[in-house]
């Protein structure tokens, strides 16, 4: 159907057509499926049916095109990633690319967005380097932060904390060898020396260990009271059940990737409560509260508390910036750097094509995912210490 | 077309050892990411035709270790044993990153562009495919068919099946690093999960012995046409691409009628030089 | 210490056990290298959340529903897809090439079935996460019976393998299949079960794992692997070897991940693993089939 | 005669089975020699380890000057050691012709290409089997592929040939062919020790026999007088043979 | 009681057998002579079941027709096998190779009888009860395999040169207890290379070439036929 018009020019093609093609590469099958199919999946499905419900994509002159989707599987596989991009800029021909699952795999694809041109909106990534990246790939950006972020804030509470005389000042901690893993803890070490707490036990455990037993085993010994994982959501599910059957009960307990998933709250009910992890959300927030609903209703699960909402923002910036600014993608990426959106944050800007308004922490609360940090932020709840022991289910 | 060739190069190199002796290695993997850690190591520090140098020693350098440890073991024995290996590898490179340089992820900013590696893989693989010419007429590529038939018969029959062993499971690897280093720019950001993903073993293999691992044309004629049928399949049925891909994968063995290895080893009689019945005179 | 990483590596080895006897029995007896035998683990602890989260079954009677689901599907596969690969084939070098390709194509058709029943969501659920107390250490109640049934069934297979005919007729199969027949052996019969057998174990395994593990439609892999090594590890077709293999494993894990380092506990999986080869290049038990 | 091949204090260990206990004999250039014992008395494990298939547990072998105990099988067969074997090793998948051209390749002699086609074709005929050269050794009848294995032997150009029960199986006019083709050998020079069992073969062709039993060598003497020692006789032979 | 009609059967291109019939009676011993390659083997693994000739043959055992049947079937009518190279599951021990002779059907309740049977025979073999086949000397090995094949308590026994390899002495043991089975009423089909020994005990004889049968006699008469001396016998036999 594209090529109907070849002869006639890029302007008479463009007024021929009759949709807006959107592609993706994405894991749908491999290890990274688990995570892309929570917090990034979805989404994409969500937004594309939200715009195909309301007619199509609104360009500037008011006109709207139905959105076709060009979707591929990475089969969790850089080599895969990089294909697809260059099979969905090369041969797809399509207008806009949507950015893959996880920070490895954009990488990977940055430079091919930088190379045809393409804005390249990356959530699920989070690095510290972004700022360096916006310099190299212009049209990028990063809209989860970086390990400094997240640890920076968490160690600030716990700092706190500690002058407050509800924990010790001591911590275990340890994390999954993983980019993400890996990116927080060497940024936790030095905020937490900076913070003046002390690290008791830290390790870092492989890739796909089920067994955490001999590490909740040495916290528990330690002296510490306040746990820290940096983990992925298979480890994150293991070690609260493995905790709960250790009878290990810090004060402060912080999780990694998992925690915010729906499936977490729904596996752990109370016992939930008070529990740390990465990101969060304004309870009090209408929109966002709107989406879940939608997100649920739509896709059929509900969306995670961290990535999941911010994936969506991302796709309605892109949205916003097509219906002020065509299909140019020039004009579409400096757009989305310099404008301002209302999305379902709310009021959201970039700031040197990075999200800073975020939640760097959040915890458990109510069986809700709330966010507590940066606690100067409207909307940040009041965060809960000591945490509640594990309750018998 | 960066992607398939890799696979031809890998498939290539995996039958140049696999093929005649028979001994199926899951290690390809570990090459290859050797190659992709190594470029991402040195990718600062060392000029770009260094940087494959280096990576190809090192390849050989691990070829040559593994290969020296790996001489007892037969059948599935070895097929697991090399799966381990590449794992062992990634977690100690995993475990290094993680506690001598405390980062895991690296960036490799390469003034490389698709082009160039197009060529470069393109070379690798025409080298690799007049290696394997050349190594089929030769005495050597007969030392690798008696070894892959019978050890006992090899060995009382005057072949150093240790030394050719370890050649050319040295020269597969050096071959899998270098596919591994040439394609690494193409990536940015190399980690471990990502380097070696086990993935590039079994496809390697798959491609191999579809093709018929003991032919010289094999490993091509498995690597492009599985290529394209997966290009094919994620492009048109991402959403049941696994159940038909799986429903191929068990059409081609039903349809073949003797077997998969009787299809390839026929193949293979058919292009014998030596000695047909009609050149025998009494 | 020593009592807690002792007790906690054997529950977690009863896991790793657990989960490659029906591998061994499969790969040794029937003969077939099934690459999709993680699958098969996963549609267990699929079926076994599904009848928990949905209609309320407790796993523990999932588990009489998926022993026998097990077997029949393992029947199915072997009556389907391998008979008449077994039948047609020369050698044991095509059997294992065409049955490798097999079952590599199965483990895609499994994989995205569930893939599109169930999504590529993580899926898990507790059950019997509760402490049992044993000379002072708590471990967990789900695992502790992984460990129990690991040693139970293991116990209970060797000792029909070893102390009964038909027990013996199927290590008959396993080391001379060509000559099993002389002695009025029904090969194909012998080695379908074998094979359901495997099936029933993979089933048991699966749904015991999925009480505390977390799991998606693509994890079987991992599975697979996990098993393959041990089971190269304990000897193919050596249910006792399956069973210490799986046991050592995971007590090396634990006392590395307590004493040492718990970043290596793969990398001693493996690096025990080559060694174990390297000294014993036909694994621990060797060829003998017991 | 000065010893061509010596073994002196051989012995071999399977775990607590002495399978080879300090054997020692020894044969002349030009010579045939049978190395018999009763089933299991370990005729095999010594050709295993002459031609360095097993390395000994314990003793010294030599062929000429040469030390061959402690070397690997490779390096054996270039100094002009070849076999056959009790079970025989084809190379199912190769031709006939290739299967004789593998001992020429990597034998003493080094040919290659249409010169180790040719001599391979010599070395078929000479056993009788040039008319199969083109076909798959995998197809072979076992005898055919007993004569081929005896065809590559012959084409590593051997000093020692060590020939294990290779004339087991043939019916009786078989076997004259066979024990004819083994004395065409010898008049080639080419020194031969010889595991059988057949005893007209035996009689026919071994001017000296050494005879084991349980791994202990109880006779070496020629042969007439070896097969009427009673230790023999009742180990080995039984009463209607002596 | 056994009776062959007509069997032919490919390898491929290959005949192996071409049109081949022969009878056994009962508690009868009949040797098959003939060259390497004359389809002997061939014959014993299609009475047995473990190939199948050409369609038209007709194998029957006691009137049972048994051409299409499987190996485990032809074994319950009570034909029992002992191949060339023994076929013995060598990583068992004897105990459970004997114990696995008597899987059939046919013989399961009378196990232990067949133990007392086999041991009486090869004393040897009770000393052995729990050693690992694979260790045992070829002489050991082959009475397992005839042991083995006993415990079936079959009415017809076949075996294919069962004399290869073993040591002069054991080939006059061997022969010597298939003298004594063969008085216990069964009928043998021996294929053999060490014509006269088995001659010696047979009734009768069948002369094989390149997949016919071409002779056939008492087996007196057999061991004195100059044609049969000549070609089987050898000249200096
Ligand atoms: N690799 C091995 N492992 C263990 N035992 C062995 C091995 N090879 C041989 N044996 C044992 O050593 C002894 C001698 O065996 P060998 O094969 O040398 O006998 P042989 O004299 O050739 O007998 P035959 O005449 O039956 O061929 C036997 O008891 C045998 O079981
Ligand atoms: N599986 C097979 N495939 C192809 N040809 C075969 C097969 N088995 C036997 N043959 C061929 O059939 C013919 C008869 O073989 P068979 O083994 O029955 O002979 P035999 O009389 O028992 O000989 P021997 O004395 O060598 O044991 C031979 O030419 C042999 O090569
Ligand atoms: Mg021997
Ligand atoms: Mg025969």
């Amino acid at each position: 159907a594209v090529t109907v018009a070849t002869g006639f020019g890029r302007a008479a093609w463009a007024e021929e057509r009759k949709s807006i093609r959107i592609g993706y590469a994405i894991s749908k099958t491999g290890p990274n499926a688990g995570g892309a199919g929570i917090t990034t999946l979805p989404n994409y499905l969500l937004w594309a049916k939200d715009v195909q419900d309301a007619g199509g994509l609104e360009l500037p002159d008011g006109s709207r095109l139905p959105l076709e989707i060009v979707e591929y599987d990475d089969r969790s596989s850089a080599e895969e990633v990089v294909r697809a991009i260059e099979r969905l800029a090369n041969e797809d021909k399509v207008d806009f690319i949507l950015a893959p699952w996880g920070t490895g795999f954009n990488l990977a694809a940055a430079p091919l967005f930088d190379r045809y041109g393409y804005p390249q909106l990356a959530v699920s990534a989070v690095t510290d380097k972004a700022p360096d990246f916006v310099k190299r790939w212009k049209k990028s950006f990063w809209m989860l932060g970086g390990g400094h972020d997240y640890a920076k804030a968490l160690a600030a509470i716990m700092a706190d904390a500690g002058k407050a005389g509800t924990l010790n000042g001591k911590v275990a901690m340890v994390s999954v060898a993983d980019g993400f893993g890996i990116d927080l803890v060497s940024a936790a070490r030095p905020a937490f020396e900076e913070a003046g707490i002390e690290v008791v036990y830290d390790k870092t455990y492989p890739v796909g260990t089920s067994d955490f037993t001999p590490m909740i085993n040495e916290a528990k010994a330690s002296g510490a009271d306040s746990f820290v994982a940096f983990s992925y959501p298979p480890d994150t599910f293991a070690i609260t059940q493995q905790a709960q059957v250790a009878d290990f009960n810090p004060k402060l307990l912080y999780l990694g990737v998992g925690t915010g998933f729906p499936v977490y709250a729904k596996n752990n009910s109370e016992n939930a409560t008070g529990i740390l992890s990465l990101g969060g959300i304004d309870p009090a927030n209408a929109a966002n509260a709107d989406y879940r609903k939608r997100h649920e209703a739509v896709t059929g699960i509900a969306p995670d508390y961290w990535g999941s909402v911010i994936t969506y923002a991302s796709l309605q910036m892109l949205q916003e910036a097509i219906r002020r600014k065509g299909l140019d993608r020039e004009a579409v990426a400096a757009e989305i750097a310099s404008g301002s959106f209302e999305t379902v944050l709310g009021e959201t800007k970039l700031e040197d094509n990075q999200l800073r308004k975020l939640w760097w922490t959040g915890q458990w609360q109510n069986g809700q995912f709330v966010g507590i940090a940066p606690g100067d932020r409207a909307g940040a709840s009041q965060l809960v210490l000591p945490r509640q022991s594990w309750k018998k289910a | 077309m960066i992607g398939m060739l890799g696979y031809v190069a890998l498939a290539i190199g995996w039958a140049l050892f696999s093929g005649p002796t028979r001994y199926v290695s899951l290690a390809t993997v570990a090459f290859f990411g050797i190659g992709a850690y190594t470029c991402a190591v040195f990718s600062e520090v060392l000029a770009y035709p260094l940087l494959l140098l280096v990576a190809g020693l090192i390849g050989l350098g691990v070829a040559l270790v593994v290969g020296l440890a790996t001489l007892r073991l037969a059948g599935v024995y070895f097929v697991i044993f090399t799966f381990g290996l590449a794992e062992l590898i990634r977690q100690l490179v995993t475990w290094y990153e993680v506690n001598i340089t405390g980062t895991l992820g690296r960036y490799i900013f390469l003034p490389v562009t698709p082009e160039g590696i197009y060529w470069q893989l393109l070379a690798l693989t025409a080298a690799a495919f007049a290696m394997s010419w050349a190594i089929s007429r030769s005495r050597l590529g007969l030392a690798l068919k008696v070894i892959g038939e019978d050890e006992v018969v090899a060995s009382h029959s005057g072949i150093d099946i240790a030394r050719v062993k370890l050649g050319l499971f040295a020269l597969s690897a050096v071959i899998m690093t270098l596919v591994g280093a040439i394609q690494a720019p193409r990536w940015t950001y190399v980690e471990p999960s990502i380097a070696f993903n086990p993935t590039v073993s079994f496809l390697t293999l798959i491609m191999a012995l579809l093709g018929g691992a003991n032919r010289l044309m094999g490993p091509i004629l498995g690597a492009v046409p599985l290529f394209l049928l997966f290009e094919w399949l994620s492009a048109n049925f991402p959403n049941h691409y696994s159940i038909i891909l799986g429903l191929i994968f068990i059409t081609i063995v039903f349809v073949l009628p003797n077997g998969v290895l009787d299809f390839i080893e026929k193949g293979w009689a058919r292009r014998l030089p030596v000695a047909k019945p009609a050149e025998v005179h009494k | 210490m020593l009592v807690t990483a002792v007790l906690s590596g054997l529950v977690l080895g009863g896991t790793y056990a657990l989960l490659a006897m029906g591998l061994t029995l499969q790969y040794g007896i029937a003969r077939i290298m099934n690459l999709a035998y993680g699958e098969l683990i996963i549609v267990a602890a699929f079926l076994s959340y599904a009848l928990f989260t949905y209609a309320g079954i407790s796993p523990v009677w999932a588990l009489l529903i998926a022993l026998p689901g097990g077997f029949v599907l393992g029947y199915a596969i072997y009556g389907l897809l391998m008979a008449p690969l077994v039948r047609r084939a020369r050698n044991a070098a095509s059997l294992e090439i065409d049955s490798i390709l097999t079952t590599f194509g199965l483990l895609f058709v499994i994989q995205g079935l569930l893939l599109v029943t169930f999504g590529a969501n993580f899926t898990s659920y507790s059950y019997l996460n509760d402490a049992v107390q044993i000379f002072g250490t708590r471990l967990a109640a789900n695992r502790l019976l992984a460990l129990v049934l690991a040693v139970v069934l293991g116990a209970a297979i060797y000792l029909v393998l070893t102390r009964t005919l038909w027990g013996t007729a199927l290590r008959a199969v396993a080391v001379a299949p060509g000559s099993a027949p002389l002695v009025g052996i029904d090969v194909e019969r012998a080695a379908r079960m074998a094979f359901a057998l495997g099936g029933a174990l993979a089933a048991a395994g699966g749904v015991v794992i999925s009480m505390y593990q977390t799991f998606t439609a693509t994890s079987g892999v991992v599975f697979t692997m996990k098993a393959l090594i041990i089971v190269i590890m304990g000897g193919v077709g050596n249910i006792l070897g399956a069973l210490s293999a799986g046991l050592l494993l995971g007590l090396a894990e634990t006392m590395v991940a307590t004493y040492v380092d718990p970043g290596l506990t793969l990398a001693t999986t493996y690096g025990l693993f080559l060694a174990v080869l390297l000294w014993r290049p036909t694994g621990l038990f060797g060829r003998a089939v017991r | 005669m000065s010893p061509f091949l010596q073994v002196s204090g051989l012995t071999r260990r399977f775990g607590g089975l002495v399978a080879v206990n300090d054997l020692s004999f020894s044969v002349a250039k030009g010579e045939i020699v049978g190395l018999l014992g009763p089933n299991g008395s370990g005729k095999t494990t010594v050709l295993n380890m002459i031609s360095g298939h097993l390395p000994p547990s314990d003793g010294q072998i030599a062929l000429a000057d040469t030390r061959l105990s402690g070397l690997g099988p490779h390096k054996i067969a270039r100094q002009g050691v070849a076999r056959t074997f009790q079970l025989v090793r084809a190379l199912p998948s190769l031709s006939v012709t290739e299967n004789v051209i593998v001992a020429l390749a990597f034998g003493r002699k080094r040919l290659w290409g249409e010169a180790a086609r040719l001599e391979a074709l010599k070395r078929l005929e000479q056993v009788g089997l040039a008319h199969r050269a083109g076909q798959q050794a995998g197809d072979l009848t076992y005898i055919d592929q007993k004569r081929m294995e005896l065809a590559r032997a012959l084409a590593a150009d051997p000093q020692l040939l060590l020939l294990d029960e290779w004339l087991a199986g043939l019916n009786p006019t078989e076997l004259q062919t066979g024990i004819e083709l083994i004395r065409g050998l010898k008049s080639s020079g080419i020194t031969i020790l010889m595991v059988e069992h057949v005893m007209e073969a035996i009689r026919a062709l071994c001017g000296r026999c050494v005879i084991m039993n349980a791994g202990i060598k109880i006779a070496d003497a020629p042969t007439a007088e070896a097969l009427s020692d009673p230790a023999v006789v009742t180990a080995y032979l039984g009463e209607q043979h002596a | 009681m056994l009776e062959v009609k007509g069997l032919s059967l490919h390898y491929g291109r290959h005949v192996a057998l071409d049109k081949v019939s022969l009878k056994v009676g009962k508690a009868e011993t009949v040797v098959i002579l003939g060259a390497n390659g004359a389809g002997k083997s061939s014959l014993l693994k299609s009475i047995a079941g473990l190939v199948h000739g050409d369609p038209g043959a007709r194998i029957s055992f006691n009137g049972v027709p048994i051409q299409t049947a499987s190996p485990h079937h032809v074994l319950e009518t009570g034909i029992a096998l002992v191949p060339e190279g023994r076929g013995i599951f060598g990583d068992l021990t004897v105990a459970e190779n004997l114990a696995l002779g008597a899987y059939a059907r046919r013989a399961r309740d009378q196990r232990e009888a067949g133990f007392e049977l086999v041991f009486s025979l090869f004393p040897r073999l009770a000393e052995r009860r729990r050693q690992f086949v694979n260790t045992m000397s070829g002489g050991e090995q082959q009475m397992v395999a005839i042991g083995r094949a006993l415990m079936s308590r079959p009415e017809l026994l076949m075996l294919d040169e069962p004399s290869l390899g073993l040591a002069p002495v054991v080939v006059g043991e061997l022969f010597r207890s298939l003298d004594r089975i063969r008085q216990t009423g069964l009928s043998l089909l021996i294929v053999e290379q060490n014509v006269g020994m088995s001659l010696a005990i047979a009734d009768r004889g069948y002369l094989a070439e390149a997949g016919r049968i071409t002779g056939e006699g008492p087996a007196p008469e057999l061991l004195n036929d100059p044609a049969v001396k000549r070609a089987f016998l050898g000249a200096t036999a």
